[in-house]
C-alpha cells in the first residue's frame, strides 16, 4: 500500500507550475477576517502527487479492470466515447447561470434525453435534475406528498414499502415525513397479496416497489398491486434501479406506476466514479407533471428555455443549487443516442440472458438459488445458507474469496430476508466466457470450502491488505490523519 | 450490437443451457399484454463517429465564452493531472467501496480527502460527500435538527445573503419535516446579517443559525460575532463557505470563541469545472461530537488481520442501508469522482498555492471592480470587504445589459432582479485568478460602449423573451 | 520550481552529504571559461494555466478546417477509447521495455501488434515499428540490399508513382551508400506502372522493386503482375501500402504467384490523428527468411524460470546496442506508443470493421469523384480503378483555388503541380469514411462558385505569397 | 498475466459504435484487386478491448509509477498539463500538408522552439525533423559528409568514436558509409587524448562524442579535444542524450561541436512511450546551416512559411514523409515555456545534485563507483566487479532483484568498457526521499547477496513473471501468435 500523501510532504513544496503568479496588489480584506495558520495540506511535487493517485487508483477493482456482478447496481461498460465527448471544452467551460442564448447546446441534449426517458418509461414527465436514486426517490414520495395534499386529502401518513426494498426507499419516506410500513414477500418472491390488501386505507400515500424486485424475479401481480394501491386512493412509486431488466419490454407507465427514478448510472451506463455522481431523474404520470422538481428544459419556438417556479407553480421545488448532475446527463443522453431505439431493447435480452445463463450453469453446479421455479431477471439470488451450516463458510467468506479470484463479489446480504444471499447481476456487457469463469471460480470456492474452509474463512489472501477489522474502525474512529477520535 | 460482445454461437449455446427456445422466452413471466407493443419513440442508434459530429457541434454552440458569473459556481484553473488521473478507468469505472479490500485506492483516497477537507475548515471531521453546496447544507440543518432533540418545533435562522438557489433546497428538502425556516434579512447598506435583526428574530426554539462566508453577494460576514451570538443562545452554527476562500479566510472551526459547529458548502471550486452545473460535490464537516449525525459515508483507518493498516467504510450503522427508516439521510449514491478530483487538486496546490489561487482571485475580482466602478452610473453597491465577487447597479435594465454582452460572448454576471427586487437593476460580478487584464479590459469597454449605446432598449427588447436562466 | 521537488531543507542536507558548499560546486569540473555568462534568451517561464491560453489560442488557429487532403496521412475516425487506454501513464512513460519482466504489458501489446500487422500484410513477421512510412521505406530497401549480397552496385526501382516525399526520404537515407536509385515514369493515361517501361529499365545489378498498393495517385498497381515480374527476375520486392486499405485490397503476401517479399507503409491510418503530421509509424514485416535483415525492435515469446508464458525484445543481436557498427540499424528509440494506439485500434474494429472503414473511405471518395466531376471543366484524370483517393484537373491554377479554398476553411487537396508538372494543373482528392453528403456537398457548392467567379486571379494573387506549403 | 486477446476472440463479435455505417453503394474495384479472406485480427467487444489493454497496463513500470533510475535515458517527469494541451483537436485534426495560412498556430510552436534549442545549445541553426536521437544522429553525421563534400574534400572516410559511445554512434556513422574508429578511454573517464591525437589524419571526417560521457563524467579536456578534430579537417559531433547535465550551464556552441542533436524525450520530457515516439532535432553552427534537413519553419513578414529542398538548396535532404514527430515538438516547447529561462538552469543543478547525492550515499554504503575521483554528472557508474566475483551475483541479478523493491533497474552493462555496472540516473524530478528509500533497497540487496544470493540470482520473485528465457526466445523464435517461425 502506498503512504498516505500527507506522508511525503515537505515544507515548501508544491507544484509550481500550477500556482498562479503573484500580482503586486494589496489584499483588501482587513485582518480579523483572515485565516493565520495554513490547513493540514500536503505539500508535495507534481510528479509524486500524479505518482500517489496513479498507484492508489491501482488499488481498486473496476468495470475497465474486473467482472463486476455487483447486484442492483448494473455495472457495465462505461463507453469511452461517451466520457471523451463530455469532456469537450465547450460543455466543460459552460457555467449553469450561462443566458439561454448561450447555452443550447447543452439544453437540446437535455431536453432530447427528457424525451428518450419519457419513451422508455411511458410516463408524461421527466424531470432530470435529481442526483442520484435516492435524490430522484425523494423527488418522488414529495410529489406523491404533493399531490395529496392539492387534493386536501391530509391524512395519508404510511408509505408500504416491500421487507425486500432497498434502504433508500424507507429511508426516504421517513424522510418525507411519512411512516414506513413493511409488506412481507411470500415464498415465490412476489409481494405477499393478502398482507397488502391488509394493509392499504386511508392513511395510505403510496407504495414504492421496483420490478423486477431486488430479488431478481419479475412481480406478476404487478397490476394487482397496483389496482390495491390505487383504490385505497394511494400512489405507486417504481423504483428505476432495476430498469436495465425491462427496457424497452415493458414499462413502468404501461404497468400502473405514477412516478419512479431511473438510475442513470446503472441503466445508462454512466461512471460510478467509486460511490458517484450518479443521476436520478423523475418520470411521472400526467397527474403529477405539475408537482415535478425544477428546472425542467422546455423547447419554445425552436429555442431552448429553462421552467421553473414561475413557470411551475404546484413544483415540489428545488433540488441542487443549479440542475443536477448536468454532465451525468450529457453522458446519459449519448449513451442514449448510441444504443438507439433497437440498441435499448437489446439491454434487457442480453441482460437477463446472461443472468438466467449464469443461473443455469450454477444450479447445475449445486448452488442454492434463493427462487428455484422462477425465471431470473437480470439478476439473481443465491443462498449459501446450506454452505454455512455445513461448513462454516458464509456469503461473506466466499465473497471475499471471490476477490483473489480477481472477480469483484456480487451483492451479500441483500435483501436482507434471503438468509447468507449473494446477489449476482452479471449485465449485458459480459461475455460468455467471462460467465464461464465465474462458474468456475465459485465451483472452485464452494470445493475449497469443503476441503480447505480456512484458506475461504480469511480470505482475501492475494491484495494488498488481508481481511480488514470493521469492528476496529468504528469503535476506534480513526476518519482524520492524526486526529484520532475518542470513541464516543 | 453495440457494447454486447454475444456472438450469434454464443446465443445458442446460452440458450441451450437455459433451455429456452429464444430470447423471448425468457420474459415469459411478465404477462403479455403489458410488453411494449410498438417500437420506442427514440432515435435509431448513431455511432461514435455520428455522435461525435452531434456533440461536438453542440458544444461549439456553448464554447468561448468570457465568464464573469460566479453565484456559487466558479471557474478556476484545474491542472491537467486532476482529471487525467481522476478519469482513470480504476477510479472512474469503480461502485462504492462495499467491498474494502477491493477498493482500498477509492478509501485511502477518500480518507485524505476527509483530512484535507477538515483540516481546511479546521473541523475535527468530514464526511465523503453529498451531492451539491445546496444540498449539504440541507443535511446540515437536519442534523442540528436531529443533535437538538429538546425542542419539538424547530427553527432555523436562515439569512437572505445566503445563496438564493440553496435557501430553495433548503425549503424543498426540510419542508417535508416540522421545521420552521426564519428568513433573515441582510442590512442593505453593508449586505450582511445585521445581529440587532437576528436578535429580534431568534426564539427559545430556535435550533441553528446559518452563516455564509463569502455571503451570496460576496460580503464578508462578521463571522465572529454571529458565532459567538449562536452560542450564547445555544443555537447550532452552521457556516456555509467556498472552500477556497478558507485557504485565505478565517475557516469556521475558528470563528468566535468555539467555532462553528458544521461546516458545509460546494467543493466546485476545488477542482471540478462548471460543466453547466454539475456533477459537483457538496462537503460537510463537523465537531467530533456531531459525528454520529453525520450522514452519507466516512471512510476510517483500521488494520487486517494482519496488523497492516487498511481503509473501510465506518459508522454505516447511521445510513439508509443498515438503519433504513432510522438513517440519518437516504443519501446512497454520492459524488466520490468529484472528491478524487478535489483531492488531487488540493494536493497538486498544497496550502500556500491554495492561498495564492484565492488571493489572486481576490485582486482580480478587486481591479475589475476598480475599473468597472469608473463607467459612467455603475454602482458599487455594498462597501463591505469582499472575497471575488460583488454586486453593482446598472443605469439600465440588468436584463438587456446581459443580453447584449451575451451576444458577444461575454456573460458579464448573474442578475439580481428577480431574487433581490428591492435592490433595483443589481448584478453579481466575480473575477478568479483565470481573468487576465486583457479580459477585464474587454468588459470594461464592451460594458461602457452598451451603457452608453441610446438604442439599447429597441435592440433588446427583441430578443428579451430569452434572455432569461433557469430561475 | 516546476517539476522539482526539492525544497529547501533537502537541498541543504544533500550538499552536506555530497560535501559540496553550494550548487555551483557541483559543477566544478566544468571550466569557468566555458560556463554561460549570460541568461539564455528564452522567455520567462509560464504557469500551466498561462501556457493553457496561449495554446488553446494557437490550436484554435488551425481548427475547424473540413479536410479533403490525403497525400500520406488521412482522417479517420478515432475511437475515444484508443487514446483513452494508450495515454495511460503506465503505456505513455515508461521507457523501451529493457526490463522485460518489468515491462510484460507493453511486451505483450506489441507481440500482438506483430501478429496482426503480419496478418494484415499476409507475411510472416513484423518488427515493432519504424519512425514513419517513408523511413520505413528506406529500411526495407537497405534490406533488400543486405539480403542480396551478390550485387556490388546496387539498383533499386522506384516508381515516380510512389509518394514523391517517400522517393526523397529514400534518397536522403540511402544516398550515403552505394545505392543507385531507377526513377520508374507512370503511364499518363492509367496513373500506374507500366510492365513494359519496367522491363527497359531492369538490369543484371536490379536488387529490388518498390511497389505502391494504392499508389500516390490513389490509383491501383497491378500488383500481380509486377511481383511475378520481379520473382522471375530475382528481384526483391518491396510492398508500400495503406495497411488499412489492406483490409479490403489484396495484402503483399498474396500478390502474384509467391507474395511480395517485405511490406511497409505508414501506420497512421490505424488510429493515428493528423496531429500536423506525426508522430505517425512506419511499419515492417517480411517473408521469415529476411528476418534476419529486419531492423527495429522484435518482441519475441518465451517462458520464465517456471515455464510461464512472458515476452521479451529479441533478436537484439542485429540491433546497434550489440553490434554498433554492423547493426540493421541505427535506430533505436521507436514509435511503440502510436504502435500502442493502432493496437487497440485494430482491436476495437477487428477485420469486419476495418474492412468495412475500408469500404465507407472508398464509397465516399467515388460519390466524391462523381460529383466533383459534374463541374465544369474539372477532369478526372486516371480512368483506373481507385481506393479513395484520385487525380483531378482543374481550368484554374490549383494553387490560387487551394488558397480561395482555405480562407474558407475548407482545404480541397494537395496540388500536384511542383511535384508532377508535367500533369498541369492537378489536385489530388480524397475522402475517408469520416466525409459526410454534406461536407460533399459543400465542397463541391464551394468549388463550383470558386471555379465560376471571374476574378479568381485577382483576389488569389494578394495572397499567393502564403499559399505554399513545405515542398 | 492476461491471456492473448486473440484468445478472447469469437466469430463476429466487435466494438458496434466504432464500425461505419453501411452505404448502399458499389465498390468500384475489379475482383482480382480485393482481399478474400479475412486478416486474423481479434473479433472482440469494445469492453473486452479496454479491460484487456488496461490489465495490460498495468503490468509495466511507468514514470508515473515508479522511481525509473534508467541511465542515459533522462526519466523524468512528463508533466501531464503539456500531454493534455497537445491533445486540443485543433492539433489532432490538423492535417501536415494544410496550407501555410491554416497552419500558423503550430508553425508558431516549431519556430519558437527552434529559436529556444538554438538559445540552449550555442548553435546557430535548428532542424526539428529528426525524429529520434539516432535519425538526428544520422542528420548530423550526413551534414558532416556533406560539408567535407561540398568543399571538394572527398577523402575523409572515418568517424572516430569513443570506446563509450552509445551504440548508435558507430551504427550511424556506418549508415552514412563512414568507416567507425574507436578511442580508447582513460582511466579518469576522459578520452585518451593521445589515442585520439594518434588517431586523427586526413582520413578523419569527424568525432561523435557526448559531454558528460556516457560514463557520468564531464569530459575536462574538451577544448584540446575539438582543437584536434578541428586541426585535423573533422568536425565534432554532440550526441546531446545527456543534454540534461548542462542545461544552462555549458553550451555544446560554446565547447567548440559543429553539430549535435537533442533527445527531444530526454531533456525536454516528452513521454517515452514505452519505446517511442522521441524528437532528435539537430542545431548545428554556422558552416553547416545550409546542410540542415528540411522542412524548417522561417518567419516571414509576421507570417510563418515553410523552408524545403527549394530554399535550402544544400539541404542533406527530408528525413520523414512530413516534418518529423510534430506532437513530441509541440511538447518539448510547452515544456520549454513551462521551464521558461530559470527553469532550463534547475534542470541540470538539480539532475546533478541527485545523482551526487546518490553516489555520495552509496560510496558511503560500500558500493563501487567507476571513477572515485570524479564529480558525477547527472548520472554515474558503479561497478559490480568485486561483489560478482565475492557473491556470484551479477549486474543483472542485482538489476532484477531492484525490481522487487518496485524501482527500475538502471541501465546495465553499458557503456560496454566498465564490467558489471550500472548507470544510475535519478533526474531532477526525484525527490529526496525516492532516492534515500533506493540506496536502502540497495544496500538491502547487497546484503541479500552475501547472506541469501539465490535470492538475488532468480530474481525477480513479485512481478507477473519470473526471469524470462532470453536464449530460447532468440533460438524458437516466436513472433507472431500461431505462427511459430522455424529457427533459421
Ligand atoms: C434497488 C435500489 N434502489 C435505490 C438505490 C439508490 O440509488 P442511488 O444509489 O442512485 O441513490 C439503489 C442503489 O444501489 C438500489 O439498488
Ligand atoms: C547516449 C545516447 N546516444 C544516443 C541515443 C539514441 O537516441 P534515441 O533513442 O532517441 O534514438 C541514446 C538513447 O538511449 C543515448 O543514450
Amino acid at each position: 500500500m502506498p503512504k498516505l500523501i500527507f506522508e511525503l510532504s515537505r515544507h515548501g513544496r508544491c507544484a509550481r507550475a500550477q500556482v498562479p503568479r503573484h500580482i503586486p496588489r494589496a489584499i483588501n480584506i482587513p485582518k480579523h477576517f483572515l485565516r493565520q495558520e495554513e490547513p493540514f495540506l500536503p505539500e508535495v511535487a507534481e510528479l509524486q502527487v500524479v505518482r500517489h493517485f496513479t498507484r492508489l487508483s491501482r488499488n481498486n477493482f473496476s468495470i475497465d479492470t474486473q467482472f463486476y456482478p455487483l447486484g442492483s447496481c448494473s455495472m457495465k461498460y462505461n463507453p469511452r466515447g461517451v466520457h471523451h465527448l463530455a469532456m469537450l471544452e465547450g460543455f466543460l467551460n459552460h457555467h449553469p447561470l450561462s443566458l439561454d442564448i448561450n447555452s443550447q447546446g447543452y439544453m437540446a441534449c437535455a431536453y432530447e434525453l427528457q424525451e428518450i426517458l419519457k419513451a422508455v418509461t411511458g410516463m408524461s414527465g421527466v424531470s432530470l435534475t435529481p442526483m442520484a436514486g435516492a435524490q430522484g426517490e425523494f423527488a418522488g414520495v414529495a410529489m406523491i406528498r404533493a399531490y395529496h395534499f392539492a387534493r386536501h386529502d391530509l391524512e395519508r401518513k404510511e408509505i408500504l414499502v416491500p421487507d425486500a426494498a432497498h434502504g433508500t426507499n424507507p429511508a426516504t419516506a421517513a424522510q418525507c415525513g411519512f411512516i414506513v410500513r413493511e409488506i412481507p414477500t411470500d415464498t415465490e418472491g412476489n409481494v405477499d397479496i393478502e398482507s397488502l390488501r391488509a394493509a392499504v386505507g386511508p392513511q395510505t400515500a403510496g407504495m414504492m416497489l421496483t420490478n423486477p424486485s431486488t430479488l431478481g424475479v419479475f412481480e406478476q401481480k404487478i397490476q394487482d398491486i397496483a389496482a390495491i394501491v390505487h383504490q385505497a386512493g394511494g400512489l405507486l412509486y417504481y423504483d428505476g434501479a432495476n430498469l436495465n431488466a425491462i427496457l424497452g419490454k415493458v414499462r413502468p407507465g404501461d404497468m400502473g406506476f405514477d412516478v419512479m427514478h431511473i438510475n442513470l448510472h446503472k441503466t445508462f451506463a454512466t461512471p460510478h466514479g467509486g460511490g458517484g455522481p450518479g443521476g436520478g431523474p423523475v418520470a411521472v404520470s400526467d397527474r403529477l407533471v405539475p408537482f415535478l422538481p425544477t428546472p425542467i428544459v422546455v423547447q419554445r419556438s425552436g429555442l431552448y428555455a429553462w421552467h421553473s417556479e414561475k413557470e411551475c407553480p404546484q413544483t415540489i421545488g428545488r433540488l441542487s443549487a443549479f440542475m443536477g448532475n448536468a454532465g451525468i446527463i450529457l453522458r446519459a443522453y449519448m449513451y442514449a443516442r448510441l444504443l438507439g431505439k433497437e440498441g435499448m431493447e437489446r439491454v434487457a435480452e442480453f441482460a437477463t440472458l446472461n443472468a438466467n445463463y449464469l443461473l443455469a450453469k450454477l444450479k447445475a453446479a449445486g448452488f442454492t438459488p434463493a427462487y428455484v421455479n422462477r425465471r431470473a431477471s437480470h439478476e439473481f439470488i443465491i443462498t449459501l445458507k446450506t454452505e454455512a451450516k455445513e461448513w462454516h463458510v458464509t456469503a461473506l467468506d466466499v465473497a471475499k474469496r471471490l476477490l483473489d479470484y480477481d472477480i469483484h463479489a456480487p451483492t451479500m446480504y441483500f435483501p436482507l430476508l434471503v438468509p447468507e444471499c449473494l446477489l449476482i447481476e452479471p449485465t449485458e456487457t459480459e461475455s460468455k466466457e467471462m460467465l464461464d469463469i465465474f462458474v468456475e471460480a465459485l465451483i472452485q470456492i464452494l470445493h475449497e470450502a469443503k476441503t480447505q474452509p480456512d484458506l475461504v474463512r480469511t480470505a482475501p489472501h492475494t491484495l494488498s491488505v488481508r481481511r480488514l477489522d470493521e469492528v476496529k474502525a468504528a469503535r476506534e474512529l480513526d476518519v482524520v490523519y492524526k486526529q484520532i477520535i475518542d470513541p464516543l | 450490437m453495440p457494447f454486447i460482445p454475444h456472438s450469434a454461437q454464443d446465443i445458442q449455446e446460452m440458450l441451450a443451457t437455459i433451455e429456452a427456445a429464444n430470447m423471448e422466452q425468457l420474459f415469459d413471466e411478465i404477462p403479455a399484454h403489458l410488453r411494449v407493443k410498438n417500437v420506442l419513440a427514440i432515435p435509431e442508434s448513431l455511432t461514435e463517429m455520428e455522435l461525435g459530429r452531434l456533440m461536438r457541434a453542440r458544444a461549439q454552440q456553448d464554447n468561448n465564452l468570457l465568464c464573469f458569473i460566479g453565484a456559487g459556481a466558479y471557474e478556476h484553473h484545474i491542472p491537467a493531472a486532476v482529471w487525467e488521473v481522476a478519469s482513470r478507468g480504476e477510479f472512474m469505472t469503480a461502485y462504492t467501496p462495499y467491498q474494502a479490500e477491493a477498493s482500498q485506492g477509492t478509501l485511502q483516497l477518500l480518507y485524505e480527502y476527509q483530512t484535507m477537507m477538515a483540516s481546511l475548515m479546521a473541523l475535527d471531521v468530514s464526511n465523503a460527500s453529498m451531492y451539491d453546496g445546496a444540498t449539504a447544507l440541507a443535511e446540515a440543518v437536519l442534523m442540528a435538527v436531529r443533535a437538538n432533540r429538546k425542542n419539538k418545533l424547530h427553527r432555523i435562522l436562515l439569512p437572505r445573503s445566503v445563496h438564493p438557489f440553496y435557501r430553495q433546497v433548503v425549503k424543498t428538502i426540510i419542508g417535508q419535516q416540522n421545521i420552521q425556516i426564519d428568513d433573515i434579512p441582510f442590512d442593505i447598506n453593508t449586505g450582511r446579517i445585521s445581529l440587532a435583526v437576528l436578535k429580534e428574530v431568534a426564539a427559545e426554539t430556535t435550533t441553528a443559525l446559518v452563516i455564509p462566508q463569502p455571503n451570496f453577494f460576496g460580503v464578508l460576514e462578521e463571522v465572529d460575532a454571529l458565532t459567538d451570538w449562536a452560542y450564547t443562545k445555544n443555537v447550532i452554527s452552521i457556516a456555509v463557505v467556498n472552500p477556497l476562500a478558507m485557504a485565505l479566510l478565517k475557516p469556521p472551526g475558528q470563528w468566535g470563541k468555539t467555532g462553528a459547529d458544521i461546516a458545509c458548502g460546494e467543493g466546485q471550486p476545488l477542482g471540478v469545472p462548471l460543466a453547466s452545473g454539475g456533477p459537483y460535490y457538496g462537503f460537510l464537516c463537523c465537531k467530533k461530537e456531531f459525528v454520529r449525525q453525520l450522514p452519507g459515508r466516512i471512510v476510517g483507518r483500521t488494520v487486517d488481520q494482519e496488523g497492516k493498516q487498511g481503509f473501510v467504510l465506518t459508522l454505516q450503522a447511521r445510513e439508509q442501508h443498515i438503519r433504513r427508516a432510522k438513517a440519518t439521510s437516504n443519501i446512497c449514491t454520492n459524488q466520490g469522482l468529484l472528491v478524487t478530483a478535489s483531492t488531487i487538486y488540493m494536493s497538486l496546490l498544497g496550502p500556500k498555492g491554495l492561498r495564492q489561487v484565492a488571493i489572486t482571485s481576490h485582486q482580480n475580482a478587486e481591479l475589475l471592480k476598480e475599473k468597472l466602478s469608473t463607467i459612467e452610473g455603475v454602482e458599487v453597491v455594498f462597501q463591505s470587504p469582499r472575497f471575488h465577487e460583488w454586486v453593482i447597479r446598472l443605469p439600465k435594465p440588468v436584463a438587456l445589459v446581459l443580453r447584449q454582452l451575451a451576444e458577444r460572448k461575454m456573460q458579464g454576471g448573474f442578475n439580481l432582479n428577480s431574487m433581490y427586487p428591492e435592490l433595483g437593476e443589481c448584478l453579481l460580478v466575480c473575477a478568479t485568478e483565470t481573468k487576465t487584464e486583457e479580459d477585464i479590459r474587454k468588459f470594461v469597454t464592451l460594458l461602457t460602449s452598451i451603457l452608453s449605446s441610446t438604442n439599447l432598449l429597441d435592440k433588446a427588447e427583441q430578443g428579451g423573451a430569452h434572455a432569461k436562466t433557469y430561475l
